[in-house]
């Protein structure tokens, strides 16, 4: 069809930064052109990526609105971008979630606003980059260039102990990140192209096959983040303001699990089926202990920012419980099953994160803390919120009916076809989730009215309504009717897992 | 047999005036030896046959280079007395470093083909031989580029030299005639108009 | 009788008391660049001999090329020196330590 | 020597023959400004550059009894160097206007500077290395002494000099062992003759003297330790110019001794290389991250950057020269930048040499602290700047050749060498200005530093055709 | 009936109207549809609605399965709710949060319908939670209230254990039987059957046990059994309405209906039948003494709600599900009831709800004495009232089955009676008779409740009483439940039962010759004895029994028992897990620690660059030393040369 001609993926990739730097001129003289600029931009992307999903065949497993072009002649790099069903939500996702943050900075931030709309423009582009991009040199350039934004965006409007979360963000990232690169010129050096399907041809000895595995392993991980390379993870999101949180929590999370799905998976199946068990040892720790380690929180953003490590903690699961399904059963819906619910788990809480993140940033604006014990009572001078906070918080916990349960559920159900116990342990997230989110929950939002700040409080103006209503619509909706979102999914992650199942090793 | 007495002598002479150079106290006797090094230095260069050099080294280094460095010390009047302190803190250490280093680099020059005896000692070239004609026609046929960029370089140790050290005599009053000649009356004289003063008596 | 080993380890000598003297002596700056006239001395001294023993010319002349620049060097050095003396009043070396670290 | 001998030096001939204009010119003008010296200086650097961007050819032609080669890689190389001449002085002029030193023979000696580059670039015989590197390093020498009223540039000045002697005398040293094993000068026929020749321990001896020669020019731990006082205590634009054009002079008599003139000892330069890399980088990553000043900090960055180069050489393939040709460019390009920006914010004279000088910059000056992230970036190797491509060339090179684990351990100081980078950015953005004012500089000088600075990031985003270029220097 | 969906931002009128009408209207629906069940003997229907996912080859799907079963518990779902929703006009009529209450309870009467009428395990597991999601709202119903607030926590969380249960069972199930749908999973059942999981070491389970307790589990959860009964008692902190409708008549019979609707697996599994055998015969018995010692009104009838579900239960195990489900449907009747008595005589007394404040109502409140009554001897049981059927089948019904703990249960259950006939009378002699506490101020306006809180009492009272005249025949002994409950022929207790039938007043009659009805006719002769004759005998009862008398006080030490181990053990894990873990190893050592420890040697290290010439020019001479050593050196030419 026609949208398949044109070249939707570059239109998506840099719309959002030509007209971040477009914002960018306009600087800080005339603001609310600055805010109604962003916001339109924001919106054109959002529904270029809605075209996206109209034009998308939902049958083809592979790669859809492929674009080549030669870049760099002398090595064989090239422009070459294309998506396929795991790309494509993600990307939407995002589109989505630019827009909302947009409108949450729309008149918290004061200072140097050009810049702030501008960064998360950019950071945007940068990220359907990372998504869309079929070359790997070309997703490491977009994969790094996103740091730069969010480093801003974390230092310039963030809380007190900002350069400290920033810095520690930036290095962390950096620093996972590179081994990719000495991995990825490593496979270059094997297979002559930089191509990522290629690269799935390349058939590699074992041991090699670890390395990378675990080259991609410290990217991956750091960014997801697994335990125990998380602890950047808090800091930056209680240091970073409420809409870096919100792009944090929401996308840049979702790349490590994006990661291990483009490129561990394929690239190195056998090492994958290695070392399975320690994958996923580690997201029953992420799983488990970072639930205890929530409970205890004082800081809502951090509570929330760990709950962000447990959840993903089931992407991982989902991802590498498929080894172990195999051994014990062979059944491949299991296996379907269990990336599915790994997909699942991490668009739902893009959306849940994300909200609970703008949920709190709506207090923080009105009180200027994150403390739990600061608040209490607000349900007495915010009902509405109350409300909005109450679905977001259930969905956290996995309630049935929100788009949390979804992935969880399908987690567990598939890992318990690899194990009683590794159902065990992931369902328990069902005890401690509740348990952190509703104590927090109940601290914050019940109760007599804590202190007079809290008496002062208004309730949420019609800007902050939008949003949550924003939100929420797809958190009930994927609840309810996931469907569409496995009919995307299915094909590309049965391919993805003849990729992931097969052996490499040979001839290597 | 000639040959190594002579060697061995200047030889000798050139290692300890170059030991006398970096242990006297007086930088002017530490020149003073390093003339002499240079000295007995052309004396073996003459031994190698290397006769234009051995003059040039002694007409043109020791009779430029050696006496700006004497001019310098003479100008830079040092105090000579602390120039040595502590001086044979830093002995051992360096004999140390030196000995290694000659270890090292003996080892290599010694033992490798150099000392095979089948080697033909010092020829002797025969009467019509000119090592400086030898030299002279090499340098302006085959060392045109590398003649070139030498004299470049001579050029910036000039232009170097004269931008460092030279500086425009402060004291000297010269006078500057068109300066004089385009003076106008009122750079020179002020009127200023003021109210005349009541004198009150 | 004289072989090449003879006047290359002459050289090496002397190249190592140059060396010697450039970190034995804490003091004085001149005596550095006095020290590294003799280093060049002694490479003069390698060329020559091997030119000698090559029967080649080359190397004469590369000694020739060597004497002129360590001239144009030394003035340079002086020059600097002189500089140096003027903002300071001292060529003490272990004065000269204003930027470390 | 024919007409074609007269074709390949043209350029050579006539940077020399301007010079000497610009002497003359600058001497007989009474110009306080010394506009003459100052427009002749850069005249005859463009037409230098003219000549050679003309001249470009893809084969290697030999000339002056085969002791000069043109070859792509000296004719790109030049060409650079003269386009950072230009730049390094379009940058001088207004600083060293501000500090009195402003004078014709700060140009002249430049120019001088550069053709000694330019003999060096293309130099194919022990002699003419040594008569290219003296060029220039006598040229610099003075330099850094020309301003004569300042403490720390004397200093800075003495030590060079005393350093840089005692490495050209090790250099002569080393010439002369290999002179001796091989009975010649040209680089060539010194090649074959190690080649032929059984005795390689005399060969290695003088590769030891000579390699130290190299690193010394380069800065390569442990022969940097002239660097961090000479950046600091030269004048800025001095410390801009040593930074830039000299390190792609080195890293072409590096490529000339090692693989032109010492290609059988490979594997024995090759290990000492890596030693010395590996050191650079790990000492000059880890030294910077304490430094309070910030062109002595860069000093530091460039010895892990010549850490960084060096691995190409390593790497020991046509591929890893190419990518350490490419490193190098493009970090004259960085450095360059990043000291002007020091020339840039200073203000009533005051050098803006210190850290805290940076902070705020943001609001002070967007644009400026723009450019300088841009810097910063290049330098950490972040895409999509310029600075990534060069470490991911390099990189790509040394794992090609299988030195996996260098790769690690170069990616790992990379690392740790973000950080202070990463320190400047925060100095500027995060930070509140210590004073309001604006720095002040002519619009010119903003619009120069633009260009520098964009460059670096729209050769970022298109990396190919230089990258091609650094390639076609070694396909021969 | 989806009624629950409206009523959400009307005005007050609004809001209670539209429910109301909602709620009658789904009544009547399932009124009607129970009629076409029941009576036209429909077969039961089966519908998809639409395709909730689809992975791979499993394909989640949302639909409603309804037959007798269904339609019995929808009729008493939607009845009762609607009660309950006229009193609500009554009881809450002053209280702010009046729409939100009703858009509560509407959602979940929605949420109760979705579970009940299920066709599958995940939609199921839908309404499981989502009535654990209106208990907790209503238990926080006022949220300003810390016990409130904290009782819901405790609720959903104790809740939530039991769903995790639940959701393992769920796994299992669809690991075996590879689809979640009931007649798919019923159908492989019987495959699985001898297919055995190894949980832990070399224990072998039966996996269809493993699976039928798992889900028990979740049972146990929502019905309050031993141990997860502890979030009842405190429920009672919810709206009196609240306590009636989920805390007693539908919600936590949702774990009855359950196993009841996994008959098909449950009868496969002996182990799991004892299991539930015991827990339900447990919970009966001791959680009914512990009705014994309160003194809030609510909290005594909550304990008996406990042990009644845990007569259910026990008739579960014995597989006589028929008699459970017929408890479970008289029981919702007469709890309710008593719970909106005693809602309406809270009112009366100003929200005042510990008994030792009451007393001598009877003469104020008339009706309500009268309705309570009812529903009192209904709950004890005495003969021709429905829970005299229900609780005496049930009762043989254990008393018959041959299972392994259905001795112990028998005694249980027995004994349960007298229990349950002491602390009902104690409650209504404390409240209606006996010694008058009410202080003056509240006596001067003590009076009768407004209509629309009797209407429902007085609707209640009539079913409490006499419906299990009628029900009993064709729910027991008739094939009412003809294919929505299986039995095994090995267990069928209530066939041996029927043999043994013959007509309801026959039944009467066994049941007075049976031990049951004197045992609670003694019960409530010695509430006599205690309350109404020797008031002061409690008093010295308690002192004399100290210990035992403490120990129901702390209600077996439960509470204490879960806030100390879990809730503290869990918030110290966390904190170490934190402070030690993340803070100290991972930040501290890993990251910060290497931060440092490089800025350390780059402090350490800088100090080389002296600033001295001479330092400078011998690195350079270490250099070159360093690389002759390394490269030049031949040592072992030297050697030998030295050794000539």
């Amino acid at each position: 069809m026609i949208l398949n001609q044109l070249p939707l993926l570059s239109l998506l990739v840099w719309a959002p930064i030509l007209g971040g730097i477009w914002v960018l001129m306009a600087g800080d003289r005339q603001q609310q052109t600055v805010r109604y600029l962003s916001l339109i931009i924001s919106l054109i992307v959002f529904a270029l990526s809605v075209l996206l999903y109209l034009g998308f065949d939902s049958n083809v497993a592979g790669m859809q609105y492929v674009e080549y072009t030669s870049w760099i002649a002398a090595f064989n790099i090239n422009y070459h971008m294309g998506i396929d069903g795991i790309s494509l939500p993600l990307i939407l996702l995002t589109t989505f979630t630019t827009v909302l943050v947009i409108l949450a900075g729309w008149e918290v931030i004061e200072r140097r606003l050009s810049m702030y709309m501008a960064s998360f423009l950019i950071m945007e582009g940068l990220m359907i980059g990372v998504f869309s991009a079929l070359d790997a040199v070309l997703f490491y350039v977009f994969w790094e260039a996103m740091l730069i934004p969010m480093f801003l965006i974390i230092g310039i409007w963030g809380g007190p102990r900002r350069v400290y979360a920033t810095i520690k963000f930036f290095l962390y990232t950096f620093f996972g990140s590179v081994f990719m690169l000495v991995s990825f010129l490593y496979l270059y050096s094997q297979a002559g192209t930089f191509a990522i399907h290629e690269f799935y041809e390349l058939s590699l000895p074992m041991d090699v096959q670890k390395l990378i595995f675990i080259a991609f392993l410290l990217a991956f991980a750091v960014k997801i983040p697994m335990w125990p390379v998380h602890t950047w993870l808090p800091d930056a999101h209680v240091e970073a303001p409420t809409g870096g949180s919100v792009i944090l929590a929401a996308i840049m999370l979702k790349m490590g699990g994006y990661g291990f799905l483009r490129f561990s998976l394929p690239i190195t199946p056998d090492a994958s089926m290695a070392l399975d068990g320690f994958m996923i040892a580690l997201s029953l720790i992420a799983v488990v202990y970072i639930g205890f380690v929530a409970m205890v929180q004082q800081d809502m953003k951090k509570l929330i920012a760990y709950s962000s490590i447990a959840h993903m903690g089931f992407v991982t699961l989902g991802f590498f419980v498929i080894y172990m399904i195999a051994m014990r059963s062979d059944s491949l819906d299991g296996m379907v099953m269990a990336m599915g619910g790994g997909m699942i788990q991490m668009i739902s809480h893009g959306f849940i994160s994300g909200a609970l993140f703008l949920c709190v940033g709506v207090m923080y604006d009105r009180m200027h803390s994150r403390q739990i014990s600061e608040y209490g009572g607000v349900a007495n001078t915010m009902p509405q919120f109350a409300a909005f906070m109450m679905l977001f918080a259930m969905a956290n916990a996995g309630l049935p009916g929100t788009s949390g349960f979804v992935g969880e559920f399908m987690v567990i159900l598939a890992s318990f076809q690899a194990s009683f116990w590794i159902a065990f342990l992931a369902a328990t997230t069902m005890i401690l989730g509740a348990a952190y989110t509703l104590w927090m929950y109940k601290r914050v939002i019940f109760g007599e009215v804590a202190n007079d700040n809290v008496a002062r409080l208004a309730d949420i103006s019609h800007r902050e309504k939008l949003i949550l209503v924003l939100v929420a619509i797809p958190v009930l909706v994927f609840g309810l009717w996931p469907q569409p979102l496995f009919e995307i999914m299915n094909p590309t992650l049965e391919q993805l897992l003849t990729l992931a199942m097969r052996s490499k090793t040979g001839g290597g | 047999m000639f040959e190594q007495i002579i060697f061995y002598f200047f030889g000798a002479l050139l290692l300890l005036s170059a030991l006398m150079v970096i242990t006297v106290r007086n930088p002017v006797y530490a020149v003073l030896f390093l003339v002499l090094a240079f000295f007995s230095s052309a004396a073996i260069w003459l031994l190698l046959r290397a006769e234009f050099l051995a003059i040039v080294l002694v007409l043109v280094y020791v009779g430029a280079v050696m006496v700006l460095f004497l001019f310098v010390v003479m100008m830079l009047d040092i105090n000579v007395a602390r120039l040595r302190a502590g001086f044979a803190r830093y002995l051992p250490v360096a004999a140390l470093v030196a000995f290694a280093l000659v270890v090292s680099m003996a080892l290599v020059v010694g033992t490798e083909p150099f000392s095979k005896s089948d080697q033909s000692g010092l020829v002797s070239y025969g009467p019509g031989y000119s090592n400086t004609g030898e030299l002279g026609e090499a340098l302006f046929t085959y060392y045109l580029f590398p003649f070139e960029v030498a004299g470049a370089i001579l050029l910036v140790a000039i232009i170097a030299a004269i931008a460092l050290t030279m500086r425009p005599k402060r004291e000297t009053k010269s006078q500057n005639p068109d300066a004089q000649v385009a003076v106008r009356r009122q750079d020179r004289v002020r009127l200023v108009k003021m109210k005349s003063e009541r004198r009150d008596s | 009788m004289l072989t090449l080993a003879h006047f290359l380890i002459l050289a090496a000598l002397l190249f190592c008391i140059s060396i010697a003297g450039i970190f034995i002596n804490r003091r004085n700056v001149l005596l550095l660049l006095m020290c590294i006239e003799l280093m060049l001395l002694a490479v003069n001294m390698n060329f020559i001999a091997f030119s000698h023993f090559l029967g080649d010319i080359h190397g004469q002349v590369f000694v020739f090329f060597i004497l002129t620049v360590a001239a144009a060097e030394s003035a340079i050095g002086l020059a600097i020196l002189v500089v140096l003396f003027r903002n300071r009043d001292t060529i003490n070396v272990e004065d000269l330590d204003t930027m470390k670290g | 020597m024919g007409v074609d001998a007269l074709n390949l030096l043209l350029p050579e001939i006539v940077l020399l023959t301007l010079a000497c204009v610009t002497l003359l010119g600058d001497i007989f003008s009474t110009d306080p400004h010394h506009r003459t010296g100052y427009w002749l200086a850069q005249a005859s650097l463009l037409i230098t550059a003219v000549l050679l961007a003309a001249g470009y050819s893809t084969d290697v032609q030999y000339a002056m009894s085969g002791m000069f080669v043109s070859d792509p890689m000296s004719a790109v190389l030049k060409l650079v160097i003269c386009i950072i001449g230009l730049f390094a002085f379009f940058y001088s002029r207004e600083y060293l206007g501000r500090h009195q030193i402003l004078k014709g023979e700060y140009f002249v000696l430049g120019l001088f500077a550069i053709l000694g580059m330019l003999v060096l670039v293309s130099a194919n015989s022990l002699l003419t290395v040594y008569l290219g590197l003296e060029l220039l390093s006598l040229s610099l020498y003075a330099m850094v002494a020309l301003h004569r009223d300042s403490k720390t540039a004397s200093e800075a000045a003495i030590k060079y000099f005393v350093l840089g002697a005692i490495a050209s005398g090790m250099l002569l040293y080393g010439i002369s062992i290999l002179y001796g094993v091989t009975g010649s000068l040209e680089l060539g026929e010194v090649a074959a003759a190690i080649e032929a020749s059984e005795y390689s321990t005399l060969a290695v001896f003088g590769l030891v003297f000579v390699l130290i020669g190299v690193a010394f020019k380069l800065g390569a731990v442990p022969f940097h330790m002239w660097l961090p006082d000479v950046y600091e205590g030269a004048p800025t634009s001095v410390t801009l110019f040593i930074g830039s054009a000299p390190k792609l002079a080195a890293f072409a008599m590096a490529i000339r001794l090692f693989v032109d003139g010492l290609g059988p000892l490979l594997t024995d330069w090759q290990q000492m290389l890596m030693i010395l890399s590996v050191l650079s980088m790990a000492a000059g990553n880890v030294i910077a991250i304490s430094q309070s000043n910030i062109k002595r900090m860069l000093a530091y960055s460039t010895i892990a950057h010549v850490g960084f180069l060096l691995l190409g050489i390593v790497a020991g393939t046509a591929g890893g020269y190419a990518g350490s040709m490419f490193y190098v460019i493009t970090y004259a390009l960085m450095s360059m930048g990043a000291f002007a920006m020091i020339i840039i914010l200073e203000r009533r004279g005051m050098e803006a040499d210190r850290l805290q000088d940076f902070s705020g910059l943001a609001t002070r000056n967007p644009w400026l602290a723009f450019l300088m992230l841009i810097l910063m970036f290049s330098m950490a190797g972040v895409p999509p700047f310029l600075g990534f491509w060069a470490k991911w060339f390099v990189l790509r090179e040394v794992i090609q050749a299988g030195f996996i684990w260098i790769a690690l351990l170069a990616v790992v100081f990379a690392i740790i060498g973000a950080f202070y980078y990463l320190r400047i950015v925060k100095l500027m953005y995060f930070d509140e200005p210590l004073d309001e004012s604006e720095p002040e500089c002519s619009i010119s000088l903003r619009a120069v530093i633009s260009i520098n600075g964009l460059a670096l990031l729209l050769l970022g985003l298109s990396p190919g055709m230089l990258m091609s270029l650094c390639v076609a220097a070694f396909a021969v | 009936m989806l009624a629950g969906l409206f009523g959400r931002t009307l005005g007050r009128q609004g809001s209670h109207w539209v429910t109301i009408t909602g709620v009658a209207i789904a009544s009547i629906v399932s009124l009607l549809v129970f009629k076409v069940m029941v009576f036209d003997r429909a077969p039961a229907l089966n519908v998809t609605l639409y395709q909730w996912a689809q992975m791979g080859g499993i394909s989640f799907e949302i639909g409603f399965l309804v037959d007798r079963l269904t339609a019995t518990m929808m009729l008493v779902v939607t009845f009762v709710s609607w009660m309950i929703h006229i009193y609500t006009i009554g009881y809450m009529h002053d209280d702010p949060g009046y729409q939100r209450f009703f858009s509560y309870i509407s959602l979940f009467t929605f949420s109760m319908l979705m579970l009940i009428m299920s066709n599958n395990f995940l939609q199921l597991f839908f309404g499981w939670e989502a009535v654990g999601l209106v208990s907790y709202l209503l238990i926080g119903f006022w949220f300003k209230r810390e016990s409130a607030i904290f009782a819901s926590l405790k609720a959903f969380l104790v809740n939530r254990v039991g769903d995790f249960g639940f959701l393992l069972g769920i796994a299992a199930v669809l690991f075996y039987c590879n689809s979640l749908d009931y007649a798919e999973v019923f159908a492989a059942a019987p495959g699985v059957a001898d297919t055995t999981i190894n949980i832990l070491g070399s224990a072998e389970w039966s996996v269809l046990t493993f699976i039928c307790i798992c889900l028990f589990i979740g049972a146990m959860g929502k019905s309050a059994q031993v141990p997860l009964h502890v979030w009842l008692p405190d429920s009672m902190e919810g709206p009196t309405p609240i306590s009636a409708l989920i805390h007693a008549a539908t919600m936590v019979t949702a774990g009855i209906f359950m196993v009841a609707r996994m008959s098909p697996l449950y009868e496969l599994s002996e182990p799991a039948l004892s299991f539930i055998l015991v827990i339900g015969a447990t919970t009966a018995f001791f959680m009914g003494l512990l009705g014994l010692v309160q003194h809030d009104i609510k909290r005594v009838i909550a304990y008996s709600t406990l042990s009644q579900l845990g007569y259910m239960t026990v008739a579960l195990g014995a597989s006589a599900y028929a008699a459970a489900i017929f408890h479970l449907v008289t029981h919702a009747f007469f709890k309710a009831l008593l719970f909106l008595a005693a809602g309406s005589v809270i009112i009366a007394m100003h929200h005042e709800q510990d008994m030792r404040k009451m007393g001598r109502l009877s003469r104020f409140l008339p009706m309500t004495w009268l309705t309570m009554l009812a529903g009192a001897i209904a709950l004890i049981g005495v003969p021709g009232t429905s829970g005299f059927f229900s609780k005496d089948a049930i009762i043989e019904a254990v008393h018959l089955s041959t299972l392994p703990g259905a001795g112990y249960a028998y005694y249980c259950v027995l004994f349960g009676v007298i229990i349950t006939a002491l602390y009902t009378f104690r409650m209504v002699f404390l409240v209606f008779h006996g010694r008058d506490n009410v202080d003056q101020h509240t006596k001067g306006h003590l009076f009768e409740s407004p209509p629309v809180v009797i209407l429902p009492l007085i609707v209640l009272a009539i079913p409490s009483l006499f419906l299990g005249f009628f029900g009993i025949g064709p729910m027991l002994f008739g094939d009412y439940f003809a294919d929505s409950i299986y039995v095994a022929p090995a267990h069928d207790v209530l066939g041996e039962m029927a043999q043994g039938y013959h007509g309801v007043f026959a039944f009467m009659l066994h049941g007075l010759m049976a031990p049951a009805v004197w045992l609670a006719v003694a019960g409530v002769v010695i509430a006599w004895l205690m309350y109404i004759r020797f008031p002061d005998l409690p008093a010295r009862l308690a002192s004399g029994t100290g210990a035992l008398y403490r120990l129901l006080v702390n209600k077996y030490g439960f509470d204490d028992f879960n806030q100390t181990v879990f809730v503290k053990g869990a918030r110290g894990i966390g904190r170490v897990c934190w402070q030690i873990g993340d803070v100290l190893l991972i930040d501290g050592l890993l990251v910060n620690g290497s931060a440092n420890s490089v800025r350390l040697v780059s402090g350490l290290v800088r100090r080389v660059q002296s600033g001295y010439l001479y330092h400078y020019a011998f690195a350079m001479i270490i250099g070159l030393l360093l690389l002759l050593a390394l490269f030049v050196q031949d040592w072992s030419t030297w050697i030998m040369q030295s050794s000539q």
